[in-house]
């Protein structure tokens, strides 16, 4: 089985793109420092939960997509509140990241999928936004690396590419079959976002249908913020475990936000506003990206605002109607 | 063919069809049933839907998410690949580690994907167009999860308007992996997994394999009406010619009528000029 | 961020422990040309099951435990049908490695934890069966690697112990960190046996409750055999996604299996049967374990026939009368 | 102390507490309201139930398995770890590689395991008895989950019955590690997270710590009527002493009763002389 000549695995290749670097008892500190064991209300508003655990400078991971169950709720909180230099994570994501650049928030992504249209497509050719190339599968395994713990995890994607060229990763002769391998270096992101259906006061949360990686995501991140379209009872959760997917000691806040996911869908309870999203585009094309700003963040104060004042009671109950299809979604 | 907005006409007699139903109709024909299929954002969804209405009722869909099988809901919701109409009735729901993890496995037969530019091998451009990666002169949303499925799955099908400048002889950045150099065994030699790779490109024209040996892009099929020379004019890249070059039938009023009656009624995908 | 001085992975340590090296590209090639894509009926009964996927020198994965939700139907008629030189992977199980060791079918252990008693003490003191030392945790995440196509998976367990030194695990200077890292080999078993709550006919399967390894442990075997208290619809598993653990195309056989689990339990359906674990202990400990196959195995035909000749009717009907905990078993 | 079965004796007079009841009320006594705890199989589930009766409700308890804070319903059902009765009422369940990733990332305060012998630096064999690995004079079950609850938990507390032969120099075998050979730093040089390791062991006539420099096992506590001499006479090893060694109170009339009366009526775990 073993080969005595080969004595070390070799490094075969190796990305020039940038990562932070996380030492696994670095991480661990922080799990036994900061996240709690305490059962204590952690609800919070999305003011309070940004002001409180999102800083200028951090990595923000964000799931599960724009147009589906995404923390939409959080990602204006954070453009509201101005933070600077975030290095975003865009694992799945679309519509977040041209904001976030074009209010000025972000100066790094991480790619996945950059998002659509000029906006970003200038900030990189410009160099005002600096990307580190990944793929939505390469950065979703970083955080089940993060999730465990540990520095790396293995992967046959990103090998032939250059995008392993302007990655992180790390290609190596695998010391089992002695063939190439890549290694991606965990992410352990500064705040994870995670918009659910469901959450108790203490941070346990589910979320039903299909997704990105809400449990892995809660874990790899030193800090936590649930966005809940409904708040349940404790009992509730303790009822059903089978359906719980994060557990409460990952969560840092939780912030009650019903029609969190707007513009995007939260499975089984409203559909997405296409109406929005192209209305969205559509500022996004023809340069009038700050105006939407503008009218859907900065103009208003608070989320709850933003939906009475800009789309309205009308629309939103249009698009809860339009939920029909509820299978799966409970 | 005519890029009109389609709109049901007599029966029998539907209007040309658009380049994104060609494109549509010809990659759905290639799904078979009882398999499965990574299928990409986009026209990849509406033609595993198509194949799903004709001759593949139990093609099994994935999609990077997680969502195993559904059977979506018409009419097509564009841009809700994750949401309750596009993943209705699905075998299981799970997460992305859990289904590149299958496909790394080895159980996803095809892989579907929307690209913006194409080489000589197979490589796929999603990432940026020029000299220097540091100062791209155009910049694109990068690889998204198609390094997996094109790594991954064992045949990878290519969804492409036939236009000149998304046929090149090198891409410019290989975001997700096609036969790489194109000399015996890259793929495998990078570490891929073994006998994986681009299969067919499906076109506004024409469709195409790769050579066995060569692994060059191979026109195996034209639309009726064209010939290969005119297909070949509009593409950077010179492509080898099977020996013998089928002749592809345009959509037929079946497919139309269904792509245009059930799948899109509004015409949202397949009444724009495709765009991957 | 890199240290081009570190061009290799250096080994550090090497377990001495056999394993069966998977190369993954061999494993995809299996992947693709057995299991079936096709919707077939692949129920089948336990006799049909293991005569067509169960081979002499097979290596076997059992999910979950000899007291909750295990497939003791197929471990029963595994020994029934005398096979031989099985390598057994005991990565939370009791009971099953006591009775395949007593009945001569099984000559190799992964450990895990063995079992309890003498009969397993002594087959290993006398060197009649090989046992390779890992680890609950070791062993389910050599499944998890093997679920995922790789040759291998990072942990920092087995590191410090005499169990690495007679593990197949090796130590290597982790390429990002610097730190020592142990790295497992995936396994991918012959055949898994898995029990579950409910499947359809083809072979999409759900569990409630806590597990081992249900999924990873379907996704890394080559064959896989389910056996079900219940057979559903399966509109059913269509109409609520979010609750299927194995989907179908992972399942080689589908096997109707009420009490499959007895004298374990299901929870939910049934308790587990302490009296038999007390029966069988006492066997166990006075020498007995001959006569308690034979009674339970060898001189009943079948599942059906042994849940009726020696359990009864009426103690069968007191476990479903005693699983009165329901709450989340659906 | 007597080894007899025990039985609700009248109000305020139980009868003397069992070996058992003794490692279970000192272990239980250690376990901290609102953190979390692996518990090992047996002994330390009953203690962690017997903690959350009486000061630590919000114990949450996971188990390898991948419970997660379940609040076990009494009678405890021996055997049972991954059914209804000890899953009740969990916040969440889990699988087995979830959980210790959890364990693995830091999340988990305590590991509570029970042990078969222990060395003087807190190594735990639950392997095998010889010289020889492959001939082993006496073999024991195998290093089960406690490696990873050993390696990876904050504090670990080991529950042992206290006889000579389970307390030696030094181990044949290391399954799940302590500090290793003692040398400062070991457990980090072997690539164990760092600030792990053996915190308490808790046997059925004292309690031990670790000395901060040599890693030694430390008596620091003896229960009530016992010396220490008397209890450094039932090992093989030499343990070190603290300046000053605790009077441990014997299992409380409270204690006892929530043990006998709640939890173990039918004294499965508490009625028998422990085996760890």
């Amino acid at each position: 089985m073993t080969n005595p000549e080969q004595s070390v695995l070799r490094l075969l290749a190796e990305g020039e793109g940038e990562f932070r670097l996380t030492d696994p008892d670095d991480l661990r500190a922080w799990m036994r420092d900061r996240k709690r064991r305490e059962f204590v209300d952690k609800t919070a508003t999305a003011r309070e939960a940004v002001a409180r655990l999102v800083a200028d400078g951090d990595y923000i991971s964000f799931d599960f997509s724009s147009y589906t169950r995404g923390p939409q709720i959080l990602i204006r909180e954070i453009i509201r509140q101005r933070r600077k230099d975030l290095w975003y994570c865009a694992k799945f994501t679309l519509m977040e990241s041209t904001l976030l650049v074009a209010a000025g928030c972000c100066s790094r992504i991480d790619v996945g999928f950059l998002g659509l249209g000029d906006t970003l497509n200038r900030a990189v050719e410009e160099g005002r936004v600096q990307v580190t190339e990944w793929t939505n599968g390469t950065l979703t395994l970083r955080h089940l690396a993060g999730a465990m713990g540990l520095p790396f995890l293995p992967t046959r994607a990103l090998l032939g590419t250059d995008t392993l060229r302007y990655s992180g990763a790390r290609v190596v002769e695998d010391l089992f079959t002695g063939k190439p391998i890549a290694l991606v270096p965990a992410v352990n992101p500064d705040v994870g976002l995670i918009h659910v259906h469901q959450a108790d006061i203490y941070g346990n949360a589910r979320c039903f249908g299909p997704g990105v990686s809400p449990l892995e995501t809660a874990m790899a991140s030193r800090k936590v913020i649930i966005s809940a379209d409904e708040i349940i009872d404790p009992e509730d959760i303790r009822k059903d475990p089978g359906r719980t997917t994060i557990p409460y000691y990952l969560v840092d806040a939780v912030v009650y936000a019903p029609f969190g996911a707007y513009p995007g869908g939260l499975p089984g309870a409203y559909e997405m506003d296409h109406e929005h999203f192209a209305e969205f585009f559509a500022s996004e094309r023809r340069g009038g990206i700050q105006e939407y700003l503008e009218r859907y963040i900065f103009s208003v104060e608070f989320h709850e605002e933003m939906l009475e004042r800009r789309v309205g009671l009308a629309r939103l109950a249009e698009l809860r109607r339009r939920a029909v299809i509820k299978e799966g979604y409970r | 063919m005519s890029q009109a907005s389609p709109g049901p006409g007599p029966r029998g007699s539907a209007p040309d069809p658009t380049e994104t139903e060609v494109m549509i109709a010809l990659c759905a024909r290639l799904l078979e049933d009882q398999r499965t299929a990574f299928i990409g954002f986009g026209m990849p969804q509406v033609a595993a839907i198509l194949a799903q209405r004709l001759h593949a009722p139990h093609l099994v869909q994935v999609f990077e998410f997680g969502a195993i099988g559904p059977i979506p809901l018409t009419p097509f919701v564009r841009n809700t690949m994750g949401g309750p109409a596009n993943c209705y009735r699905s075998l299981a729901w799970t997460n992305m580690n859990t289904i590149f993890a299958q496909a790394q496995l080895g159980l996803i037969d095809y892989g579907v994907l929307g690209a913006t530019q194409i080489d000589l091998y197979g490589n796929i451009n999603s990432t940026m167009l020029g000299e220097d990666y540091r100062r791209p002169a155009k910049r694109f949303p990068g690889a998204g999860g198609a390094t997996e499925v094109a790594s991954y799955c064992w045949r990878t099908i290519v969804i492409m308007l036939h236009e000149r400048r998304r046929f090149v002889p090198r891409v410019d950045f290989v975001s997700s992996p096609g036969y790489l150099d194109g000399t015996p065994g890259a793929r495998e030699r990078a570490g891929l997994p073994a006998g994986t790779g681009p299969w067919r490109i499906v076109t506004s024209k024409a469709l195409f394999g790769f050579d066995e040996e060569s692994k060059k892009i191979t026109l195996l099929g034209v639309l009726r009406g064209l010939s290969p020379e005119q297909v070949l004019a509009e593409m950077e890249c010179k492509p080898l010619v099977a020996e013998r070059v089928e002749e592809l039938e345009p959509p037929t009023a079946r497919e139309l009528a269904i792509l245009r009656e059930e799948i899109d009624p509004a015409g949202t995908i397949i009444g724009r000029r495709g765009k991957a």
